[in-house]
């Protein structure tokens, strides 16, 4: 009964960013509907340096570390050098592969 | 005001992501809306660079462009100078680089939470609880989705090429995943340091094992799976900050990639557990050739003579074609017998090769004409009038079990009907099983020819032949 | 400048709200996509069962409404009452006209 | 305790209201989407009364329960009874009472706000500002969508059948339009109550002359419109009370009833600008028939043999058919050619008649097989090989000019290729012309033959032939 009224607590109070989590759900599942065969590809690549957005967490932890925090500075410069990894490669290489469907 | 005006940014960055995503599911937009994607990523960055407020520190800076401009350089011109067979590969390690930088951004905020304040470790209070659950979330996901993304990356790259199973792997895969939640209560419970480390070793671990057992074929099923993760682990970090566009950029791929992996599977008619869990990754033994009936051999010179008084020639391309790089030859192949005065298309299967629409790409990389390639739909009816069928390195896309054998367990998958055509040609190196790992009854048709060998070797000396005609 | 930064101010202050807004209107869009033609009027009449929700609305105009306001508590009836007509006039509508179709 | 689980249950009634809405799309799980929304529907109504904190006054439930009752009643039998072919009034008429409900709302509100605090309301504090502005939109936008559908109600019912224009109607309406905003901006700063009882006026105007020019025909889209305003309305009044669901269920109908407005208005190729401020809702003067070619006559008994002897008959219904409500009197027709051995299908276009699926309802109402009923793409090719096309009431879907005149105000719409067949027998009451306002060249064309007379008396004049045949 406490469990459940906790629970429940969580959920009102977080109510606001349920919404925001299932509505983002639907868009995400909407938008992908029917895609054909030949798009997965492309897709999966498109949708893969659309997760680099992390680099934003990336930045910002960097923003927010002090300057003699030395670990955290290191550990900070290869997030952000992983996450830019990620969001050019793969906007380049799925610019690629578009490119060569796209060709008459 | 800053503050404010990195709001509105986010906001309009998450919605160039829906657009840009949108977009990409149309083959006429696709390629703009990859750009609008872009496009929404590069305001989000410069965005959380310039306008954050409160001191920074100028090293840090000098540190942030360092990185960004590292990667760019290095993302850019790998990306650029790859082969076009090579994407999944690629696709593998950027995505591991995704989930990296989700986890060292965890292992970091963690060591800010202790420093921060390391008594109330001892017992989170529900404020950082929180925080915490995100923290070890993200790591988790973020190792797993690396890990994992590395290991895809060494099977498809051929280093890896043969699956290794441990006996009961499944199992032993369970119990590292129990390991998992528990060392992550543990450490939401104690908040101790030493065991964030031990908890990171076992999520790599456990991206490891997880796509060790599965067959380099179905990479392209764990790619977008293991995609679908880093999308989460980024979500998380978005909980972390409250940060909105990391928030809509990482379920949005969350969803979108788990339903995109669904679909793969669906489209090549494996459900997806069997893909992860599953009994034929690994190919079963070799087929056995014998009682089918007889196989007859054709030499390449009967070959390039039967094609070149053929009217209508259809060429069904398939994984063995890219395992062989013979795009270029194919195109060449084509090219003469179009000079010969004889009608060449290209019918494309949607889960020929290994990744959807490798087949495509190929041949668009070797300048084959795109409206050559032909949809599977729209070519069957064509086979009834075609001289000849020549299937290059194909074996799945073509066997008639789909239609015919309720037991097979491609059963059910829609398929090229080349044996519906005069005279079917198959150039495979042996009598060897495709990707399903079952017998093919093609091969046994009548009408069938089989013309082994390497499928590079064989065509370019098929042209040379055809030269001479 | 004084009103742009008041308008900025007002966007980040809903900033959960924006979001919300702008996801739900995506899904509004991305679930109707590629109706055949058939369906529209079925669907234009469930969807006007949905935004009878509005009932929702009315109800609770009354439950917080005093028992000696007379008016509030008139216009509240027949609002609520107004209400119903629209949800479940809507929703038995659209199913009968959605039972036609489907009779073989 | 009850505030969290109401807030739960609004955010299952919304997930629900869009699988609902998804569901609804596909003619398959149609019927079960709308089910499923009703089910979020009941849940969010039983758990705002129920799971309401605070004292309430026992006759404050009994009269929402003599409410919902009531409406209960009347929606439910009146829903039940109405024939098929009045759906299109009901759901305006629906439509109406969701818009009266948002304003009544608001007004109540306004007065709770005025009452609560009369001095604050003189310079609205930032904190009422937006509530202010909440309670002036739902009330805007209701009252138009709710005088809006009544005027619609009373167009289709066949009471204001003639559009009625003002001379420069639409600068009249613009400056009704412009009226509201000054006072609602007027209403915003000086909180009077005086002035929102104008701007009701004002609004119900508006929506009374806004739909006043349109031509009954164009109801369909008007009311589709007017739903997704109502959809806008409930959205204010979700953010009035900060109320999840009503936000949900509002902000979902306002984009998806817009989304499906311009695709009615796409579906029957006119711009929806066109259909709101526009010129052809009132049909053109009738459309001249002279030196167009010679029209032949046809009668009964001529008609009956000729159908007798065929050996494939396609019948085009369209609006007449509609509104000599001849449904029953075609069905008969189809049975007794069949029965005598004739091939009969019906060629449905999409947008015959005056709403989506017109046709359909129709036929389906009549017990008409559904099987028979082809679509358009479906029965093109089959005219050619067809004996004798019977059009009934239809007009604009059969007009040749859509394919060949590119000046013609249908031009690009899909059309049936009655054309193609070998006799063509067209009924309606005389020449004029349909829903477009435009001559139809299929008229003249010399395999046609015209059957004058209303499609009621003329099908079962024809069906009595038959029967003694
Ligand atoms: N497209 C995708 O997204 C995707 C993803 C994962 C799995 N799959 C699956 O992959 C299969 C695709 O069918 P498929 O017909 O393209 O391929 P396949 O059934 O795997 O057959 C490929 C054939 O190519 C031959 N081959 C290999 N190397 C060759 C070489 N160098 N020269 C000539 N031949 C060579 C092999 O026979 P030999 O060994 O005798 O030469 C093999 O039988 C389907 O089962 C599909 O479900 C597709
Ligand atoms: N379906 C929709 O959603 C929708 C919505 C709005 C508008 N529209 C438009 O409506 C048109 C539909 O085309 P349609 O071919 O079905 O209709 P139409 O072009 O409007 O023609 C209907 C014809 O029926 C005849 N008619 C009327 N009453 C009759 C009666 N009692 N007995 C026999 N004939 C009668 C009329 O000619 P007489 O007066 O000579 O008898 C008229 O020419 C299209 O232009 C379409 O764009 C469709």
């Amino acid at each position: 009964m406490e469990l459940i009224k906790n629970f429940l607590t969580l959920l009102s109070e977080n109510e606001q960013m349920i919404y925001f989590v299932i509505l983002s759900i639907f868009v995400g599942i909407e938008v992908i509907g029917g895609v054909p065969t030949v798009l997965h590809t492309p897709l999966m690549s498109g949708a893969n340096a659309i997760h680099g957005v992390v680099i934003v967490g990336a930045i910002f932890v960097m923003l927010n570390t002090s300057q003699d925090d030395y670990i955290s500075l290191v550990l900070g410069f290869f997030a952000v050098l992983l996450g830019t990894l990620n969001v050019v490669g793969g906007f380049v290489v799925t610019d690629r592969m578009l490119e060569m469907f796209k060709k008459k | 005001m800053q503050h404010q005006l990195l709001s509105v940014i986010y906001i309009i960055a998450s919605v160039l992501f829906i657009i840009g995503l949108k977009m990409m599911g149309n083959p006429k937009s696709a390629r703009k809306g990859n750009l609008i994607s872009a496009a929404g990523m590069c305001l989000a960055i410069a965005g959380t660079i310039f306008l954050h407020e409160g001191e920074v520190s100028t090293i840090v800076y000098v540190l942030i462009f360092l990185a960004i401009v590292t990667g760019t350089i290095i993302g850019w011109t790998t990306a650029k100078r790859v082969q076009m067979t090579k994407i999944p590969e690629l696709v593998s390690m950027f995505n591991g680089m995704g989930g990296a930088c989700a986890a060292l951004i965890s292992l970091i905020e963690f060591n800010h939470l202790y420093t921060a304040n390391p008594a109330a470790m001892e017992d989170p209070v529900p404020a950082a609880a929180g925080t915490l659950i995100c923290i070890i979330s993200g790591l988790v996901i973020g190792s797993v989705s690396f890990a994992g993304s590395i290991i895809a990356f060494f099977k498809l790259n051929g280093t890896l090429e043969k699956p290794v199973r441990l006996p009961k792997y499944n199992y032993i895969n369970l119990a590292i995943l129990a390991l998992v939640v528990i060392v992550s209560t543990q450490l939401f419970l104690s908040g101790s340091v030493a065991l964030i480390y031990v908890l990171l070793a076992l999520s790599l671990l456990y991206g490891v094992m997880f796509v060790f057992p599965i067959g380099g074929a179905d990479m392209p099923v764990v790619i977008s799976l293991l995609n679908s993760f880093t999308g989460v682990a980024a979500a998380f970090g978005g909980f972390l900050y409250g940060n909105h566009v990391m928030l809509t950029g990482g379920i949005l791929v969350g969803s979108a990639g788990t339903l995109l992996t669904i679909v793969m599977c669906k489209a090549m008619n494996r459900p997806i557990l069997q893909v992860i869990f599953g009994a034929f990754g690994t190919h079963a033994a070799t087929a056995s050739n014998d009682a089918k009936g007889n196989v007859r051999d054709i030499s390449i010179t009967d070959t390039a003579t039967l094609m070149n008084y053929s009217k209508k020639v259809i060429i069904i391309p398939g994984y063995g074609l890219a395992v062989a790089q013979a795009q270029y030859a194919i195109h060449e192949l084509q090219t003469i017998l179009e000079d010969h005065g004889v009608e060449v298309k290209y019918a494309i299967h949607p889960v020929a090769g290994r990744m959807p629409g490798h087949m495509n790409v190929l041949l668009a990389e070797a300048n084959v004409d795109y409206e050559k390639l032909c949809e599977m739909d729209d070519i069957n009816p064509e086979f009834p009038t075609t001289d000849v069928v020549f299937v290059v390195g194909a074996n799945d896309v073509v066997n008639p079990a789909a239609k015919t054998d309720p037991s097979s367990p491609i059963f059910g998958m829609p398929i090229l009907e080349a044996e519906n055509a005069r005279n079917i040609i198959i150039n495979k190196r042996s009598m060897n099983a495709g990707y399903a790992g079952i017998d093919n009854l093609l091969f046994y048709d009548p009408k069938t020819s089989m013309l082994f060998g390497d499928a590079k070797s064989v065509i370019t000396r098929l042209v040379s032949e055809l030269k001479q005609m």
